[in-house]
């Protein structure tokens, strides 16, 4: 493998990484704190891309990096207060049912709203030029530009976790989360503000992340999965973990994506022949490349069986 | 107890089934028309139904079949086969005898079979099925059945338009295949190593991928980066819906010059993803006809004008209008309604093209063949693609003309044929 | 007490018996073609709900992949039957196949089972997520064996079958699959009552006291997995027959949703809750999306209301009653007024509600006007969209008041009942 | 001499912090031992040592003569050592003949079997009114066993701690939070139990501890300080200087 191609694996891996960080850091918080697994995590994250769609064109896509992730902010927080909490009580297949339930309704929602196709959601002109170049291929600065925001957002979050009250609050629960109720905080609160604060992440995403991917009804549903790899390869409530764990996901796919080596291959080089025609040949001339996508899967089943508390988690899933 | 409750609730249920079944009516040709309606695909179903609904209103307006109406019956499948095949079951239960369906070569499979089956179990009551863009390439060679007939051209022929045009073109050198991961982009690609091999020995392929399909993956860029890495001057693609939109977008972003030949990347469901984009590179597609022609005739240009009027976009395909205009024409023929002559009437029938050709229905494999267009994606000339009231500002160019003889191939197709 | 039980068996097995004759009468009753296949589907989604709740309700294992054992056990089926249709394999019983299919969600689900039983819980749940992606994934991949996105076709006539039975005919696939239906769900039902049914049970309430009194619980949890899975696979076996067909939807994330929700709207709480789960949410979901585009978006409110408001489940609800029954059925009438005020409301909502999704969805669609029930509106006309807009205001606030209302007279019943109960 | 049970050496740490710091402790076949020791002594600690639930870090556990310190907890049971918990450990969900008919299960034999059908054995549900007659539950045998009430749950868990015969029991604080005639009721229940059986108990009602031992060992700091009979516990330098402080 030439330096070049290396440098491009870890330059696209990062890329990559950086945009499930940004995806997942808010279900993390979720996930870890209150043990919902909200299946309706990548809804919020299409909402997000719809506002930003939405705002950028009657204002302009700076204003809409603010005020979206705020908005879908808020409506995670309503959903918490008056959906989620009423059903916390019937444990957490219920919760997730719920959140499945959203999935639905959200998905509806924004065809009734926005239609069934992709809407011309635009990276800014600003942005939107040549940054890097590498031996031919170039990156643009808005690439950049969300490499960086989602740094902040590590920075930021790490900060709040480390510093603030609502950080020791949301870390005390994370160990052990009756005995914050119990000492008298108001834990429902709480909730709801992280609750809320984690779709805000997600929106954040989505404003960002639509006018790449392209913003259609059906992100949400393709983008549902990827993000519980991260959050429990990372392990619960766990940050860094979710950095760590998206930036590895982002390296093994990129990595996998270039490799055109298959079985047929390694039977070659041991000095054996697979006849093309036959029907062992469909398997074994697979390439890793072909087999990338299920790479994710492999990697959540063994953490979860090997070391269930993921990457850095404090407790087991 | 639990019993007897459950037994009430069953007896409630099916009352109400008893309340919807529905009885059978004369008076309209009724079409069933199974597509997806609702989740992923559901653009792509709207598509098909908004554009069959427009070509039977038409028909209508002029007077409709031998006096009978076109009834179009919009049946959401939600994209899942067991779904298709109740929906085809409930059709006939309705008396429906015609039933059309695009959207999706594990459905059209689905429909074949079941009516392969239905049709020699129930003669005197054969059900006809119109195939308006399933492409699978089997549907007219090994899987065929009399009461089948697409009106797109195969995956086969599409590939052999794509590579008969490549093969003119001198600044292609060197080609990389880029498809998906399924069986219609298994075919592509096999098909394209085939003909590139025999038709175009001077391109040489240097590159072979196979995605995840179906808007799975996110970041096209290690992809872009293999490309460029591989020196492709051009990217043989069959890739569609986001798998192509997102390719598209990953292509400009990392200033990748190379030419993209495909059938579906200019969908206009998928154009407000990538506007302009689409301009960065050239981007060639092949379909029967040029939905931004100026010198199209005026019968067409009134039917265009009407069609944007009444679904708010310009026709991406043509094969709706023609696939009914044939069909009426076969009623007329026959003065029959009865699918059987219906069939017979559109064996080798001839419709007509806004492009000067025919399309002709091949009477061996019922598969349409018509001489292909290679389109070029341009700024805006005289015409440009509107899709749902956005005006795009972009149009096709002819920059070839395929003739039929060259996407002419030969079928397996050994068909039974009733009577 | 001896004679009120044997009457109470004696009640059970002739409400059974009406049952299944009813049922054995009814394609004379529902002849045509669709509606045989709908209740083909309800059979066959009977059992795999039933079987997905052993694993949910009974053992208190929450699964995301129970697609898999399903959909593969039908891929294997649907293989035996191709290869049968191009004889390559002697013909086989049709009413066998099942048995294949079991074997494989057997064999699927030893394997699996061993992994993701060592864990439970959450990880459970990941973990079972993490193998249907990857499953669902790998269909798309591994096209030999399962032709990708088309999926694989097969002719359920192989000849011969026992009785003379050819299966062409959708009432004879209906008869094979209320045969199965029937076996294996009293085979379920009877699982229950064994010791292992009941360790479930305990594994499911409080796992360290299983374990404390004697019994492995990774054990227990791994064989209700195969069990379940081995139903499951049974039940996909008879999909691939009722269909004769088998895609890679089968297996998906999607359909391991749909299971769980019928499980849990039927009420995994009792053994016929996912029975009635299935058979309601399976009408649910045909007819919805005959009347309306939006069905989606109903199913999902519908979804979240339920989980929401009646979380035990349909039968949930139902068995709520069954202590005023018991005890003093005169005090049911005290129920009916403030029943029949919710559900008017709630039917204020609904119209309100669907009127308003429906004018939305006409305005996208570049229609005027729209037929909604009788009545046809045109969506130009602010004054419908006001008045639309009010009734469904007014049916929110209504049926917030009566659910209210509803509360008030259930507890007022129930001291009753505990007052009597006391004496 | 053998001892019934017999911990040598038993140490525990998690992490850093030691809990257990080398306990010795004989258990005589047939006697009512105790084990009392203030708050954070290790008690509930030592109890998931003996019953499996943790592994000590070095030392050995005998059990009739048998290592059991490497064994799981179903092991351990089966061989006849069964505990109740300090908090109600019990199924909420299923009814109180239920609960203990479960604890039966095994002793008779049924194992996993998947083909036997419960209500149909005369015996197991014969055997299983006997137990709940014995901890005064009968009345209540349909009710869930969630709905009960505290005391009574109580009951119900050392009704199912015993119902599988093992011959060794180990409660835990089978008192805690108990008023007085409920404790009077708990304790005519533990020495009617106590009969043909050996029984190590933690309690912190020294009331109760006096009445029922055979012998008393006082663990503090994870060490035990003195183990023998009641009354020469209660003249222990040791142990007052322990519980008093002087």
């Amino acid at each position: 493998m030439s330096l070049e191609v290396l440098v491009f694996i870890i330059f696209n891996g990062l890329l990559y990484g950086m945009f499930l960080f940004m995806l997942s850091s808010g279900l993390t918080l979720i996930f870890g704190m209150m043990g919902i697994l909200n299946f309706a995590h990548a809804s919020f994250f299409m909402i997000g891309a719809y506002l930003g769609y939405q705002i950028s064109e009657n204002i302009n896509f700076w204003i809409a990096l603010i005020f979206a992730p705020m908005l879908v902010g808020i409506m995670g927080a309503m959903i918490e207060k008056y959906g989620l909490r009423n059903i916390h009580k019937y444990g957490h297949i219920a919760e997730l049912l719920f959140t499945f339930g959203l999935f639905y309704i959200i998905e509806e929602m924004v065809q009734l709203i926005w239609g069934k196709t992709p809407v011309p959601y635009k990276v800014p002109e600003i942005l939107n030029f040549p940054l890097i170049e590498i031996s031919g291929m170039s990156y643009p600065a808005y690439s950049m530009f969300r490499l960086v925001i989602s740094l902040l957002i590590f920075l930021a979050i790490y900060r709040v976790l480390a510093k603030t009250k609502t950080g020791l609050i949301i870390k005390a629960s994370l160990t052990n989360p009756n005995m914050v109720a119990a000492l008298g905080h108001n834990v429902p609160r709480v909730f709801s503000n992280v609750f809320g604060f984690g779709c805000a992440l997600a929106g954040l995403a989505g404003v960002l992340a639509g006018n790449v991917i392209g913003t259609e009804p059906s992100m949400a549903l393709l983008l549902g999965p990827i993000v519980f790899v991260v959050v429990v390869t990372g392990g619960l409530g766990s940050i860094k973990g979710a950095l760590v764990a998206s930036i590895i996901i982002g390296l093994i796919q990129t990595l996998t994506i270039s490799m055109e080596y298959d079985l047929n291959s390694l039977i070659n080089y041991l000095g054996f022949q697979i006849d093309i025609n036959s029907t062992i040949n469909h398997f074994t001339s697979l390439t890793l490349s072909q087999l990338s996508p299920i790479v994710p899967y492999i990697l959540l089943i063994i953490v979860l069986i090997a070391r269930p508390r993921g990457l850095f988690g404090k407790r087991d899933v | 107890m639990k019993k007897i409750i459950f037994t009430l609730i069953s007896f409630g249920c099916l009352i109400i089934f008893y309340a919807c079944e529905k009885k059978e009516t004369k008076g309209p040709i009724k079409i069933a028309a199974i597509e997806p309606l609702s989740g992923p695909y559901a653009a792509v179903g709207k598509d098909i139904i908004e554009g069959i609904i427009y070509s039977a209103d038409v028909i209508n307006q002029n007077g409709g079949v031998n006096g009978r109406m076109i009834e179009i019956i919009p049946m959401d499948n939600a994209m899942k086969a067991e779904k298709t095949t109740e929906l085809l079951r409930k059709a006939i239960d309705d008396g429906i005898r015609f039933v059309t369906q695009g959207g999706g070569s594990s459905h059209a499979l689905n429909i074949i079979k079941q009516l392969e089956k239905y049709n020699s179990r129930n003669p005197g009551k054969e059900i006809l099925y119109l195939n308006n863009s399933a492409v699978t390439t089997s549907f007219t060679n090994k899987d065929c059945t009399f009461f089948h007939f697409r009106f797109d051209s195969n995956v086969d022929m599409k590939v052999a338009g794509l590579v008969s045009h490549m093969s003119k073109d001198n600044s292609v050198k060197k080609v990389y295949l880029f498809n998906q991961n399924y069986v219609y982009g298994q075919t592509f690609r096999e098909t394209a190593t085939r003909m590139i091999n025999n038709k175009a020995p001077d391109i040489k392929i240097v590159g072979d991928e196979l995605i995840q399909p179906f808007g799975k993956i996110q970041d096209f860029t290690p992809y872009v980066t293999k490309i460029k890495l591989s020196g492709a001057d051009s990217v043989l693609t069959g890739n569609w819906g986001p798998d192509a939109f997102r390719f598209v977008n990953a292509l400009k972003d990392a200033g990748v010059k190379v030419k993209l030949f495909g059938i579906y990347i200019s969908q206009p469901a998928g154009m407000a993803a990538m506007e302009k984009n689409l301009l960065f590179n050239d981007v060639i597609v092949v379909k029967e006809f040029n939905p931004t022609n100026s010198k199209a005739p005026n019968w067409y240009k009134e039917y265009e004008a009407g069609h944007l009027d009444a679904v708010g976009y310009t026709p991406d395909a043509d094969r709706f209008r023609f696939m009914l205009e044939m069909f009426k024409n076969a009623i007329e023929q026959t003065n029959s309604f009865e699918p059987l002559d219906i069939a017979y009437a559109l064996e080798g029938m001839e419709g007509r093209s806004i492009d000067g050709g025919k399309v002709i229905m091949r009477k061996d494999d019922h598969q349409i063949h018509f001489d292909m267009q290679a389109l070029l994606l341009v700024d805006k000339t005289d015409q440009s693609i509107i899709y749902r009231n956005q005006d795009f500002d972009m149009s096709y160019s002819n920059v070839g003309n395929i003739p039929v003889k060259d996407i002419t191939l030969d079928t397996s197709c050994n068909m039974k044929r009733p009577k | 007490m001896g004679k009120e039980m044997f009457n109470s068996i004696k009640l059970k097995f002739i409400s059974l018996f009406i049952l299944i004759l009813f049922l054995l009468f009814l394609p004379y009753i529902f002849s045509s073609s669709f509606a045989l296949t709908l209740f083909c589907k309800m059979g066959v989604l009977i059992i795999f709900s039933v079987a997905y709740n052993m694993l949910l309700g009974q053992t208190g294992l929450l699964s995301f992949g129970h697609a898999i054992y399903f959909g593969l056990a039908g891929y294997a089926s649907i293989h035996i039957l191709a290869a049968i249709n191009n004889s390559y394999l002697p013909s086989l019983p049709l009413v066998l196949l099942p048995f294949v299919g079991a074997i494989v969600g057997l064999i699927l689900g030893v394997s699996i089972g061993y992994l993701s039983t060592k864990r439970l819980g959450t990880a459970f749940a990941m973990i079972s997520l993490g193998f249907c992606e990857l499953i669902t994934a790998l269909t798309l991949i591994f096209v030999v064996f399962f032709n990708g996105e088309d999926g694989i076709q097969a002719d359920r006539v192989t000849g011969n079958d026992l009785f003379g039975l050819t299966y062409g005919p959708q009432s004879e696939v209906y008869y094979l699959i209320l045969f199965w239906c029937i076996i294996t769900v009293l085979i379920m039902y009877l699982l229950t009552k064994t010791p292992f049914g009941r360790m479930c049970n305990a594994v499911r309430d409080n796992q360290q006291r299983a374990e404390f009194i004697g019994y492995n619980v990774r054990k227990i949890r791994w064989i209700a997995f195969s069990l379940s899975a081995t139903f499951a696979g049974a039940a996909g076996s008879l999909h691939a027959i009722n269909y004769e067909h088998i895609g890679f939807e089968s297996v998906s994330l999607v359909q391991s949703g749909m299971v769980l929700f019928m499980a849990y709207i039927g009420g995994i709480g009792n053994f016929l809750g996912p029975i009635l789960g299935a058979i309601s949410l399976t009408y649910l979901d045909t007819m919805l999306s005959d009347v309306t585009e939006a069905w989606v978006l109903y199913y999902g409110v519908i979804f979240v209301l339920v989980i929401a408001f009646a979380p035990q489940g349909i039968s949930g609800i139902i068995l709520m009653h069954s202590p005023i029954l018991r005890n003093n059925p005169a005090l049911l009438k005290k129920l009916i007024t403030p029943y029949s005020i919710f559900l008017v409301s709630i039917l204020l909502l609904t119209i309100g509600f669907t009127s308003i999704v429906e004018l939305i969805h006409s305005i996208k669609s570049n229609h005027e006007t729209l037929k909604f029930f009788w009545l046809s509106f045109n969506n130009k006309n602010i004054l419908i969209w006001l008045a639309l807009g009010l009734i469904m205001t007014s049916g929110v606030i209504a049926s917030r008041k009566s659910f209210g209302l509803v509360k008030e007279k259930w507890n007022e019943v129930m001291e009753e009942i505990k007052l009597s109960l006391i004496k | 001499m053998n001892y019934h049970l017999e911990l040598k050496n038993v140490k525990k740490s998690f992490g850093s912090t030691s809990i257990i710091r080398g306990v010795n402790l004989n258990i005589k076949k047939g006697e009512i031992h105790s084990l009392i020791g203030p708050n954070g002594a290790g008690k509930s600690t030592l109890y998931n040592l003996i019953s499996g639930v943790y592994k000590p870090t070095t030392g050995t556990i005998k059990f009739n003569n048998k290592n059991i310190e490497n064994l799981p907890s179903y092991e351990i049971y089966r061989l006849g050592l069964s505990r109740s918990f300090q908090i109600t450990n019990i199924f909420p969900k299923m009814s109180v003949f239920e609960n203990i008919r479960c604890g039966l299960l095994w002793s008779m034999g049924y194992h996993y079997s998947t083909y036997k059908i419960l209500d149909k054995d005369k015996n197991l549900n014969m055997k299983t009114n006997e137990i709940l007659e014995q901890i005064s539950l009968s009345k209540f045998s349909k009710e869930s066993a969630g709905l009960l009430s505290y005391a009574d749950q109580r009951a119900l868990e050392i009704g199912i701690t015993i119902a599988g015969g093992a011959e060794t029991i180990l409660l835990d604080e089978p008192t805690a939070g108990m008023s007085k005639s409920e404790t009077q009721r708990a304790t005519k229940l533990i020495s009617n139990i106590a009969k043909n059986r050996t029984i190590l108990i933690v309690e912190h009602d020294m009331g109760v501890v006096f009445d029922l031992s055979d012998t008393i060992s006082v663990l503090v700091y994870g060490e035990i300080i003195c183990s023998d009979e009641p009354d020469k516990v209660k003249i222990n330098k040791a142990v007052r200087e322990a519980y008093l402080g002087d």
